[in-house]
């Protein structure tokens, strides 16, 4: 419960917090095991009002297999790939440039550029949407996944360049300034010597980028429509609707939906981590 | 030819003037030390020279190239930096080669000055070692090898040995007194260390708050300071300085009463001065009564001993052998006159006899 | 020779029966036009509602569905639509002639209808004949048989009103039965007020059945698909919904003798029965690129055996009246009756009324069938709204 | 003169290269930014100023939206569940603080545990709010199965004007929660063992150790936490879109799902409307962004 | 009576076990140092004191308490921390009072020991500042008033210096010597830097990898060490190592080929010792020829003169005034017979003789 070390306690509390663990953990995720549950219980079970015990068979196969076969959803996640990387690259090119220029250069309005990017990054995009919505129209963006991309990236580059410039202000300044003495270009700088330097930040900022992008639901509505360019998140509503009731085939909807950025953050949780805390904390 | 000559160079930051027009010239193969007090200067007149921080006014010279205004890497410089500053992800043949690299040299040519530097520098082992593998003297190695590569005709050095432990900084100060007899190149070395500068020094420059106070041989400085703060500075422990008081031929100090047959410049006559003495030149009388002693530490070889004065002066006496003396004793001093020096109270210039 | 070219198609029949009828129609006129490459979108119902502006400006399709009567206008009025008048002209004007009102705005045609259903009370024949119940012609008897439902510990009528619009089915009928076709038609086109008696009158029978506890608790949660279950397994006894309701009810295991259906009964006497029937209809944006090839599918669809077809499989009722309609059925066939008899036909409140009336009092509805005793200050929210929107 | 010629040569980008390379490192950066975040800012302001409905040319209405919006009930129930949203939303601070506290320790498999336990922030609000729709789903829904078993319930959480809004929030709470509870491991992991050791001498103990040593050492933590929570109440969309689409009857609104359906919804396309709610909900968030900013300016100066 | 007694203490770090027993008895009032390389178990064995640590096995009295079991809270300690582990969100005052509020200290009782002690560090001005508004020596000096203001009957100390410069290191260093004389409770000091140790100690205790090697007064182990380690850990610059043989009058050293008339016990006899000579007892003949001058430092009043015999042996000596010799020179040294120590070759125990 507190920085004392469980080791250092008594035996009867270590064992006591090591069932309180589970049962935590359990507890926590119960509507998430829910769903899992639910995602394999077969339609029967549903109009049978058996929605809490176990499945009567397993359905698992049939139920993902009519996602993956019967519906949209595999276009849905395919758009959401093809909005979710081009963003996290052009998002991280972006504000590792940015993050660059406002970590390594003093100028007047160094700070004041700085700020600019921090505000805009915390404004309630609410705000924004009228005007984007009406410039993604006017472009013959909408309802693209370029319009989307686009916005994103412009979006995100505010919180990516906090992120960055933070990380590249803590790199050592010497370094850089070796590099002068040697007589290296100042772009060469930046590509030889600060980008090698930064990449865990960039691996940290493409996994937390990727995952919010991934999630991001408001502007996939305000932006995009129909299959040809909504990510998941919007399909999964339309894939409600259309299986409303159908508990058994929206728990697996929900849950293909939920997969890819949950993946990520196992697979690079230690960059997701220190993402979320190195972009933010400092 | 390639000496350091600065002209009235000043530097400021904003409104704050940091370095106050500094006159200095460094000969061609000179090992020169800029010590001070922190702050007062010393790596901002390094990173002047470099040209990583401009120049607001004023004229520096490298050889007979003026370049006040040129790019570091055209001013024929290289630095060493306190913390290394090696590229973490290149090993360390890479680290010494990528300025050339940068700089559009052939392959070849790169290969043979790095492999050159790092034969001077016994470094060939580690070659293809990241920094991150190499212990902190090796990294400096490699930051000296990084410099030497280049074949520069000033090398800086920003406090190199201050982040490394008491042991290597003894190893690498006599190494790098060994680099600069065997390549001769001018060197600028900037430290707070007193050995450092007392034992690689050809010529020592003493800053104070942006203001060069003295300019001298290590011995010269020591036996010789132009003022108070340069033998302050200079020597370890520091110059003990007591109050005295001038006569016409004579010097009274105040904590003994003691009169020494020194003849001040007149206008000092009846005034008060300030009069310096080192400890290593002072004997203690365990007949005196003059001073009590405060503590004594003894170190083995060596005892310091301090003293105090009934007027309030105090005085560290260095005294050898295991003569100890005890706490509240109280004893008398003797010296020989002539390792005596005198300063104005005032404006604390040495008084010259 | 069929047409070539393009044709991009935006559909909004999202549930799974719709969806397939018009998969298989529009694979049928692809058949006749092979070289003709169709694009065909369906997008989420209610989503639809709220894209419809965004592609009518950005990226129009060519053919597009949406309804009839009012809320047709505001993509009438900045021209969003294109007119297809010529379409009317001739013999198939006289054919969909029935809908030809709900289709006309300043004189124009500004679509096609494709289908038109009823609605009606969708009710447990097998629980009522338990309970020895009959269909209800007047309102004492649907409150009595309903006192009955009560009474065997089930729900009178199952609803879903988390997407609102289902309990504006309920105010369109209690409405039309207390005060008649031309008073409801005038308050959704915002020539009477709100906060006027006939319209408190219409409420106050609706408490009735409130205060009866007739509907299901806690319909606030539920769409009106997660209603139906309720139905389903006997916890409620009957629904008051359109026709396209059935398919879902039967997939919900509710086997065609237990269901049955009632047109919605009397309150006033002598107040002519006027009928809920929605018409949904094709249209063809005047952003759209291949307009000839757009038309041409209008009139495919809008051609008797079409509608004939597409209808049977939705189990709706064909506008074209060459068509004929599926006798088999016994909802299609009891409600082509029913609306053959109605004095008149309403579009449904949230097509009579402007979208944002229709949001507001519907969204009244809701709060009133939660929170009677809120009537008043729901009224006079209504009025507000109204005087604004009508302005 | 061999300087001269030097000085010369160099091209005007070599000698003003220091003061050239950010600026052209910014530039896309800064375009883009401007062109989609920060003009459309001042344009809002502008289109709330207008009678517009998305289409052709809007009529301008000067301050006609905002004296509407000084008369629409529906804005005073957005603004208040907006408030309700900010002060319940900072629960999760302590909440994450409490998860954080419980599994800071070092036992086999506590990573594995940690992970588990953020989960719910990687999931999308689609996903979270569609769980707990079902979770609360009057019928069958887990917790009035839970709470049936002690006889109570069942209650339409999500159906009820007086819950619907604290059950929207509870379901925030739980990937918010997760968020902070990372702030705070990684916070704990910087907390001097130094300065809990002189506690311990100077006999702090549990509680006082906690309130008086741990919790002022998190203070970056807290900050960060309090930063993301403020920012994340005030942008609550998708939830409420997914659970009740601001019903029932619109209690559940807030602001920024209030200005969205009025802009954009099956009912809505008053643009003007819509961004004057924006701009009422921007400038709440001024004063906000205007502390965090101010936070980060003593930081930097500081430095 | 408030000395501090171990007996045996263990402790074990899983497997590894980093204290081997240790035996130690401080006595009330004492000043102990601990001094060792980095990594032998000093900050360990003050942390097992200070109840930071649990102890293994073994036993730890304070005063006639056993308190191997007890809280830190309870045993009596303050703890002075390397990194002063200053509450940075509180005042100094509060700082220093925060062990007295969690003890449940009426706040009159606090103002006045947080005076006192302010009074004693001379930190009265500084009380309402938090403690990044303070430079490392004042910082240190709160850390210092934290621990006195509980009242504690054993101080401990951990490194408290090593984190100031050279000029506050003497500083400090004066002030705990002197508040140790004013207080006169038990302290427990660790560090590494050999000067504090020397100076401070009333009693030495050199560790070597979890295990005691000496105890004693400074100058006991200075002159009398009992091992080659502690000879050569106690001393700066450190006592010289060289090769002799042992025959059976005499002792003869390798590097001069100078015979010591030196009667070493006859097991010896015929083998190879390590011969220990300090730096400073050995004067320079610029008449021999034994050795040559690899380098010179001199330093103002004292140069160390690094010498280098034939066989590969290392000397450095200490040399007074400013006889310089200069690299390359070939030089004789010459010292007393009795400064001299022997030690065995391999368990490099002291030979006495
Ligand atoms: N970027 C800057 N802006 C303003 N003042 C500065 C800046 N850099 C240095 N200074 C000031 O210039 C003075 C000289 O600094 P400098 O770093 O040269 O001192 P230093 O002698 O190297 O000290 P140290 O021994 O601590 O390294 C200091 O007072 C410092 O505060
Ligand atoms: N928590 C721990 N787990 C395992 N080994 C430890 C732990 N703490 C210390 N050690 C080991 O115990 C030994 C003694 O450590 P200790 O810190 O006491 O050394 P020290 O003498 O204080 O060194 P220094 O002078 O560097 O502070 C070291 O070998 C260290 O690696
Ligand atoms: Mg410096
Ligand atoms: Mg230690």
């Amino acid at each position: 419960m507190f920085p004392t070390p469980v080791e250092k306690s008594s035996r009867t509390w270590q064992l006591t917090y090591q069932s309180l663990l589970p049962v935590a953990l359990i507890l926590w995720l119960l509507p998430l095991i829910a769903v899992a549950l639910f995602s394999i219980k077969p339609a029967g079970d549903f109009s049978a009002g058996n929605y809490w015990n176990l499945p009567s068979q397993f359905a698992g196969f049939e139920n993902y297999g009519r996602v993956f076969l019967e519906s949209d959803m595999p276009r849905y996640l395919l758009n959401s790939v093809f909005i979710t990387i081009p963003t996290v690259i052009g998002a991280v090119a972006l504000s590792a440039m940015t993050g660059f220029a406002l970590g390594i250069y003093r100028f007047k309005l160094n700070l004041a550029v700085f700020f600019l990017f921090v505000a805009g990054n915390f404004v309630p995009f609410q705000i924004l949407m009228v005007p984007v919505r009406d410039l993604t129209l006017q472009m013959g963006l909408y309802n693209t996944k370029t319009g989307l991309v686009l916005f994103h990236i412009a979006f995100q580059t505010g919180f990516c360049t906090l992120f960055m410039r933070n990380f590249i202000r803590a790199l050592p300044f010497e370094l850089i300034e070796a590099a002068r003495v040697e007589g290296v270009a100042e772009w060469r700088i930046f590509w030889f010597v600060v980008l090698p330097l930064m990449k865990p930040a960039i691996a940290a900022l493409a996994v937390l980028i990727f995952t919010f992008i991934w999630n991001d639901y408001f502007w996939a509505v305000v932006l995009t429509q129909g299959i040809e360019s909504q990510p998941v998140t919007a399909g999964i509503t339309s894939f409600n609707a259309q299986y409303r009731a159908a508990y058994h085939l929206m728990s697996a909807g929900s849950i293909v939906a939920a997969i890819p950025p949950v993946a990520m953050f196992f697979l690079m949780q230690k960059h997701f981590i220190a993402g979320l805390t190195l972009g933010a904390v400092k | 030819m390639s000496g350091v000559t600065l002209n009235k160079a000043i530097k400021k930051y904003g409104d704050v003037q940091v370095i106050h027009g500094i006159d200095l010239e460094i000969d061609h193969g000179e090992f020169c030390v800029f010590v001070g007090p922190s702050g007062c200067g010393k790596s901002t007149l390094l990173r002047m020279i470099a040209g990583l921080e401009d120049t607001t006014d004023g004229q520096i010279n490298i050889g007979d190239r003026d370049v006040t205004t040129m790019d570091p890497a055209q001013r024929g410089v290289s630095m060493v930096f306190q913390t290394y500053a090696l590229y973490p992800h290149m090993t360390v043949k890479q680290n010494m080669g990528f300025g050339l690299k940068m700089n559009g040299h052939p392959k070849s040519v790169i290969e043979e000055k790095v492999a050159e530097a790092s034969r001077i520098l016994k470094l060939d082992e580690y070659l293809s070692r990241k920094p991150a593998a190499l212990s902190g003297g090796q990294r400096q190695r490699v930051s000296i090898g990084r410099a030497i590569v280049r074949g520069p005709e000033v090398f800086l050095f920003d406090e190199p040995l201050s982040n490394l432990d008491a042991e290597l900084r003894v190893e690498m100060r006599v190494e790098i007194a060994r680099l600069h007899r065997e390549i001769g190149a001018t060197m600028i070395y900037v430290t707070h260390d007193q050995v450092e500068a007392m034992t690689l020094a050809d010529k020592i420059v003493v800053l104070r708050a942006g203001v060069v106070e003295q300019v001298g041989a290590p011995m010269d400085l020591y036996r010789d300071p132009d003022n108070k703060f340069v033998a302050g500075f200079i020597g370890s422990p520091a110059m003990n300085f007591v109050t005295a008081t001038a006569q016409k031929t004579t010097v009274e100090i105040g904590a003994t009463g003691t009169k020494l047959k020194h003849k001040l410049p007149s206008p000092y006559h009846g005034r008060e001065i300030t009069l310096g003495l080192r400890p290593e030149f002072i004997t203690i009388d365990p007949k005196g009564d003059a001073f009590t002693v405060e503590i004594s530490e003894s170190l083995g070889g060596v005892s310091y001993v301090h003293l105090r004065a009934d007027n309030g002066d105090k005085l560290i006496a260095e005294q050898r052998g295991d003569v100890r003396s005890n706490e509240g004793d109280r004893v008398g001093i003797s010296f020989e006159p002539e390792t005596v020096m005198y300063f104005d109270a005032d404006s604390e210039a040495r008084i010259r006899i | 020779d069929g047409l070539s070219g393009d044709l991009k198609i935006f559909l909004d029949t999202s549930n799974p029966a719709p969806r397939e009828t018009f998969e298989t129609m529009i694979a049928e006129f692809q058949g006749m036009n092979p070289d003709l490459k169709i694009e065909t979108t369906i997008i989420d119902r209610e989503a639809y509602k709220t894209q419809i502006r965004n592609f009518l400006t950005a990226n129009a399709p060519d053919v597009a569905t949406w309804y009839a009567g009012n809320r047709m206008l505001p993509y009438v009025q900045p021209g969003l639509f294109e007119d297809v008048s010529d379409l009317w002209e001739g013999e198939l004007g006289e054919n969909l002639a029935s809908t030809k009102a709900a289709m006309t705005i300043d004189g124009k045609q500004w679509g096609v209808p494709y289908s038109y259903y009823q609605w009606g009370v969708y009710y447990r024949a097998d629980i009522y004949n338990e309970l020895g119940l009959t269909e209800p012609k007047t309102f004492e008897e649907m409150k009595s048989n309903c006192q009955a439902v009560l009474d065997s510990g089930r729900k009178c009528y199952t609803i879903g009103t988390k997407f609102l619009w289902t309990a504006a089915g309920w105010f369109d009928y209690l409405n039309m039965r207390t005060n008649g076709y031309e008073f409801h038609m005038d308050l959704t086109a915002g020539r009477v007020a709100w906060t006027d008696d006939r319209v408190k009158q219409t409420f106050a029978n609706w408490r009735e059945l409130i205060d009866m506890g007739a509907f299901i608790d806690n319909h606030t949660a539920y769409s009106w698909q997660e209603a139906i279950p309720f139905m389903a397994k006997g916890e409620a006894a009957a629904y008051l919904m359109g026709n396209f309701a059935v398919d879902a009810i039967k997939d919900a295991g509710v086997t065609d003798d237990q269901l049955d259906f009632y047109q919605f009964p009397m309150i006033v006497e002598g107040v002519p029965m006027a009928e809920e029937a929605p018409t949904d209809t094709l249209h063809i944006p005047s952003n759209a690129k291949n307009k000839a090839n757009a038309k041409a599918f209008l009139q495919y669809v809008a051609s008797a055996d079409v509608q004939t077809e597409i209808n049977a499989k939705l189990g709706q009722l064909p506008v074209n009246n060459k068509s004929s309609v599926n006798a088999d059925d016994k909802f299609v066939s009891q409600g082509f009756e029913m609306l053959n008899g109605a004095y008149a036909l309403a579009q449904f409140f949230d097509r009579d009324a402007p979208a944002e009336m229709a949001k507001v009092g519907m969204e009244g509805f809701q709060e009133f069938m939660v929170r009677p005793d809120n009537l008043d200050a729901i009224l006079t929210r209504l009025d507000a709204a109204a005087k604004r929107i009508y302005k | 003169m061999a300087t001269q010629t030097e000085q010369a040569n160099r091209s005007w980008y070599k000698r003003n290269e220091i003061a050239l390379t950010p600026w052209l490192f910014l530039i896309p950066g800064i375009l883009m930014f401007l062109f989609y975040v920060i003009l459309p800012v001042f344009q809002s302001f502008y289109i709330s100023t207008l009678d517009w409905d998305g289409l052709g040319q809007g009529t301008s209405v000067g301050f006609e939206n905002y004296r509407e919006l000084w008369h629409d009930p529906a804005f005073y129930t957005s603004l208040r569940n907006n408030l309700i949203w900010l002060a319940l939303y900072l629960l999760a601070i302590p909440a994450g603080l409490f998860i954080a506290l419980f599994l800071n320790q070092t036992v086999t498999g506590i990573r594995l545990y940690k992970s588990l336990f953020f989960f719910p922030f990687v999931i999308s609000q689609v996903v979270v709010g569609l769980v707990f729709t079902w979770f609360y789903d009057p019928t069958f829904g887990l917790l009035n199965t839970f709470i049936g078993w002690f006889g109570f319930g069942p209650i339409n959480v999500l159906g009820d004007p007086r819950y619907v809004t604290y059950g929207i929030i509870a379901a925030g709470l739980w990937p918010q929660t997760a968020y902070c509870m990372i702030l705070y491991l990684t916070g704990l992991n910087a907390v001097d063992p130094e300065q809990v050791e002189a506690a311990r001498l100077d006999g702090a103990k549990g509680w006082r150790m906690l309130w008086y040593v741990i919790i002022p050492q998190l203070k970056p933590a807290t900050f960060i936490a309090f930063v993301v929570t403020v920012i994340g109440a005030l942008r609550s969309f998708d939830l409420i879109s997914i659970m009740t689409n601001g019903g029932p009857f619109g209690e559940s609104r807030v602001l920024s799902f209030y200005m969205f359906e009025v802009a954009l919804s099956e009912y809505g396309f008053r643009m003007g409307y819509g961004a004057a709610i924006a701009v009422v909900l921007f400038l709440i968030m001024l004063c906000f962004i205007t502390y965090f900013l101010y936070s980060m300016y003593k930081e930097e100066k500081g430095h």
